[in-house]
């Protein structure tokens, strides 16, 4: 794919934005603007009608009870699951539930480290890490995949080591080469990262990985909600995303992995509903993917977020991905003319989502995103979860504005406006 | 008939409460032996065939659950030794009783084929009980895998 | 208190009922009797406009954002904290959210795995176990508060050992006033078991652990919807409660703590949120509860689960306790009188919530159960995730009902009505 | 004035632009040191109180962070070096201070008692920026406890 080609039947955004009530509301004496997509995203009311049609209807414990109600929920929990992993090409049993992103890379970190004190099963073994094994993730990544593997590390004897990125935001593949070795045993990655919006070359980083033997973990946030993904194509091994970055409810997340990954993988968190056979002094597992679902699951978000990934292909992800990449492609060459303004990860001829970090000289992030709220504009500032990067550029903090499929070119031009007088306001020259 | 007096036939109950072939017939040199269990309500069959080549000469099977498992699993071992099934008819057979099961009353086990088995359709549409059916079943499955 | 008083004004069911929809359902022909609350309890109304109304008007990310509507969002989130918190008696800063009690309690077995292992701070220290240090938990419990600990167990080389429980269902305390020893670092038990019903001499228990200075940790799953709780007040160091059986949403729960042994405890999940400073090798941990916060938290979730203790208060602890014991001591009553059934836990003179299980002579439970399904009662039938007690009594399997706020006398003389009818619909005399 | 230049008066501009008492002093046998961070944006503080008994003799800063933080520490300074604080009044200023930020606008800081910083009341109504005004108050009452 090109950089934000037009290639897909154009979608409406005007019309989408109806099926979004909250996008409807004023803040400030304004119309709201929402450009704060890539932190949580807002909800359809067709994710909201199916919670609330299964709490009303159907709402029961699943996969626990005998009786009628018991029956039907653990049937509409298991078609979410089908739905939910079809979505990013995978098989239902391929597909854990979890209660977010930061809990499925925990969930994996964890149950490798459970692996590596001899926990699981003998295929667990392959997974285990000894002292001076090595874990590679990037320079650019999302606290949530950098520091469960500083802990996994910490308390393995592992070492961590970290792709650097370019001053452009892209990763440094050759780099990477060298990095990846045969003492390298997971390579952890961000498919997207949340401040620079680029789309990382994952295939390459995958490929160095399976020749090295090394287990692959991608970090798939910023990827899920905006463009087609074909994980098991793709060839990782596991992947993350989180239901309310992708229009869908708090509270749910979906873990992918490869069958015999997943089958080599230690329980992470225990208790009810994942045993097979139980005494006071041991237990015994079942298969991938109950598992790794201790405990009551989260079903009512489980539902919606179905109802979510229904919404978004019948969108189009195609469709959101060109018109994602048309706002970002506004963005920038407004923002570009703006004196003082500097792009976070301006690479040329890279593959983008609608996301765009920046810095203005001389007003720090929190007082030009004040600015921008008085006008009912929502950005982000600070570092985003990222402060490494941001360290790397030399700031704490920056501000983001990340757009989604309701999002128009009216919302980029009464952004583009406002941040046109940022440094007037604050008397920067 | 309601659904819960067709999921309860007659049948089903005579058999759970005579089930036939029950007890462990010794291990042989052909004999493949397995264990199924449901987490949910710990029911569990140890379930054992012994062939001859292809042909199973001997299906005998032990464990405790609901009358739905255990009068599945008499009417199977009765069907498989009565019959004197060979490997693939048997694998047919366990296919068409999963379809069956899982057709949620759309499907209907045909008495020729399934014999007292065929009294199970009323399972299908009770897509809890539906596991319950279908462990011995699973464990045929398993124990024809293991026997050579 | 004493056995089921009917102290408190009385409650009135029938009114209650209009709140929850889904009671108004039909099941196989017959109106739904809804039996399997301690499975999952129903949400009302005001529940899901709670939340519904959240992410319609207030939607945004909080703890990260400067815009009005993160800041909006953030206030409410926070106003939950402390409406759950109180609910319990406890401050807000003592109460962090988790997405059930399962997460819950394997959030502390980690934490304390963790600082076995050198990780967290100074104070940390004194939770670490060391092999040969003894975890105390019951023979009653649920796999969620057993599991947890004999994989903690195993990890550190701590040994796990079981009050064990009397034929009526009550626990030993006698045994476990000898079990607690000084080589005690952990002793952790359910306030009421979701088996038997009974509330547990917990006072007792936190007496014994503290004269050897162990960490207590409680399930309070299956009390803190039924009885009036002062977690501070009772002495308990860490307790745990899901929201889903509280009339709240699924995907969320808390974990109370002590202020001195949530400091003490390292990081669980680890990612964004949690931190103050992070570099690419290491990161320092903000002070509880946001320690134990990685990531995006369930706040759609947590907003509702608000709305369910509000709802809760509002009927009134004492008011509910007093019903469902009312309900109780009706079901027992009727269920004694009945040929061939053996309540399990029927100790005379405790304290009880509103549940009772018990198995059929002749029958199995699955069984036992689908009859009742076809008249629309939907209870619980299975070892309700605890196994070890049901192999205690000799069965793999029994039959549960379980009442909520919201069951009427009605609801328990048409489930007495169909248990008189199991045994001779399976022809056992 | 709307909302908006409430929050960002002349003042407060000023005071961020020309920080006062920016640079921390040596530190000395009755000094306390504090560092402040706001975890969400990174911002920081180092604080240095310097007293002799009750009095607190001296007070200086370094830091980075937005325009109402940096202000702030440099009223802060102002202020408690301009009137030579003692301790309890030091106190008693960061309690006031502390509630009229948390009072959602409802409490106005009076000129006579906080000085320049009176201009920061427009922040109480942007709850998300209560922690940037604070950062250096919080910083003030922690060198104190530190300085003996
Ligand atoms: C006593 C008890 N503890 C723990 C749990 C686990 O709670 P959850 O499934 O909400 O994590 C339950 C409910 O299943 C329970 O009844
Ligand atoms: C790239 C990336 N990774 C991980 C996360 C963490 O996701 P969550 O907060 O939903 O767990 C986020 C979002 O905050 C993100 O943008």
């Amino acid at each position: 794919m090109s950089t934000s080609p037009v290639t897909a039947a154009p979608l409406d955004p005007v019309a989408l934005r109806a099926d979004f009530p909250i996008l409807g509301e004023q803040v400030n004496g304004h119309r709201l603007v929402y450009l704060d997509s890539a932190a949580t995203s807002q909800k359809p009311t067709a994710v909201l009608d199916a919670e609330r049609a299964f709490l009303t209807h159907a709402n029961s414990a699943v996969h626990r009870g005998a009786h009628t109600l018991a029956a039907e929920a653990t049937d509409l929990f298991e078609d979410a699951r089908a739905a939910v992993a079809g979505f990013v090409g995978a098989a239902p049993q391929q597909l854990v539930w979890t209660s977010g992103a930061t809990m499925g890379l925990n969930l994996v970190a964890y149950a490798i480290g459970n692996a590596s004190v001899g926990r699981g099963a003998p295929a667990s073994a392959r997974l285990a890490l000894a002292p001076g094994d090595e874990i590679v993730t990037t320079a650019i990544e999302h606290h949530a995949n950098l520091i469960p593997w500083q802990e996994l590390a910490a308390r393995t004897g592992a070492v961590l080591r970290h792709i650097p990125a370019r001053d452009d935001g892209t990763l440094d593949l050759d780099a990477a080469a060298t990095l990846i070795s045969p003492r390298t045993r997971i390579v952890a990655f961000t498919h997207v990262s949340n401040v620079l919006g680029i789309v990382n070359p994952v295939a390459e980083l995958i490929a160095l990985a399976q020749q090295v033997g090394a287990v692959t973990v991608m970090d798939a946030c910023q990827s899920a909600p905006h463009l087609p993904l074909d994980l098991p194509g793709l060839g990782v091994d596991l992947a993350v995303f989180s239901a309310h970055k992708m229009v869908g409810p708090y509270g749910v997340g979906g873990l992918y992995g490869r069958t015999d990954v997943l089958e080599a993988l230690p329980p992470f968190l225990t208790g009810g509903s994942m045993i097979t056979t139980v005494t006071l002094d041991s237990a015994e597992y079942l298969p991938p993917p109950q598992r790794f679902e201790a405990g009551t699951q989260p079903v009512g978000p489980a539902i919606g977020f179905a109802a979510a990934v229904r919404y978004l292909d019948a969108v189009g992800l195609e469709n959101i991905h060109a018109h994602e990449g048309m706002l970002a492609a506004r963005m920038a060459e407004g923002l570009r003319d703006i004196p003082g303004i500097r792009l976070l990860g301006d690479a040329a001829g890279v593959e983008r989502v609608g996301l765009w970090s920046f810095d203005v000289d001389g007003v720090h992030a929190h007082d030009a995103g004040q600015l921008l709220d008085a006008r009912g504009i929502a950005v982000r500032v600070g570092h985003h979860c990222a402060a490494p990067l941001h360290s790397r550029y030399g700031i704490t903090a920056s501000v983001r504005a990340s757009a989604a499929l309701y999002n128009t070119v009216d919302d980029v031009d009464e952004f583009l406006d406002a941040v046109r007088g940022i440094r007037p306001y604050f008397g920067v020259e | 008939m309601n659904d819960l007096d067709a999921l309860y036939r007659e049948l089903i109950l005579d058999h759970s409460k005579n089930p036939q072939h029950f007890g462990l017939a010794a291990e042989g040199e052909h004999s493949g032996t397995s264990y199924q269990k449901n987490p949910v309500c710990g029911d569990e069959i140890t379930l054992r065939a012994t062939v001859d080549g292809e042909t199973i000469t001997d299906v005998s099977w032990e464990g405790r659950g609901c009358s739905i498992s255990q009068a599945s699993a008499s009417m199977l071992a009765d069907l498989v030794v009565a019959d004197g099934l060979d490997r693939p008819a048997a694998r047919e057979l366990v296919d068409g009783f999963r379809e069956a099961l899982r057709s949620r009353g759309t499907i209907e086990l045909d008495e020729d084929t399934f014999g007292d088995a065929a009294a199970l359709s009323g399972v299908s549409k009770f897509s809890a009980r539906v596991k319950c059916a279908m462990l011995a079943w699973v464990a045929l499955e398993d124990a024809l895998a293991k026997a050579s």
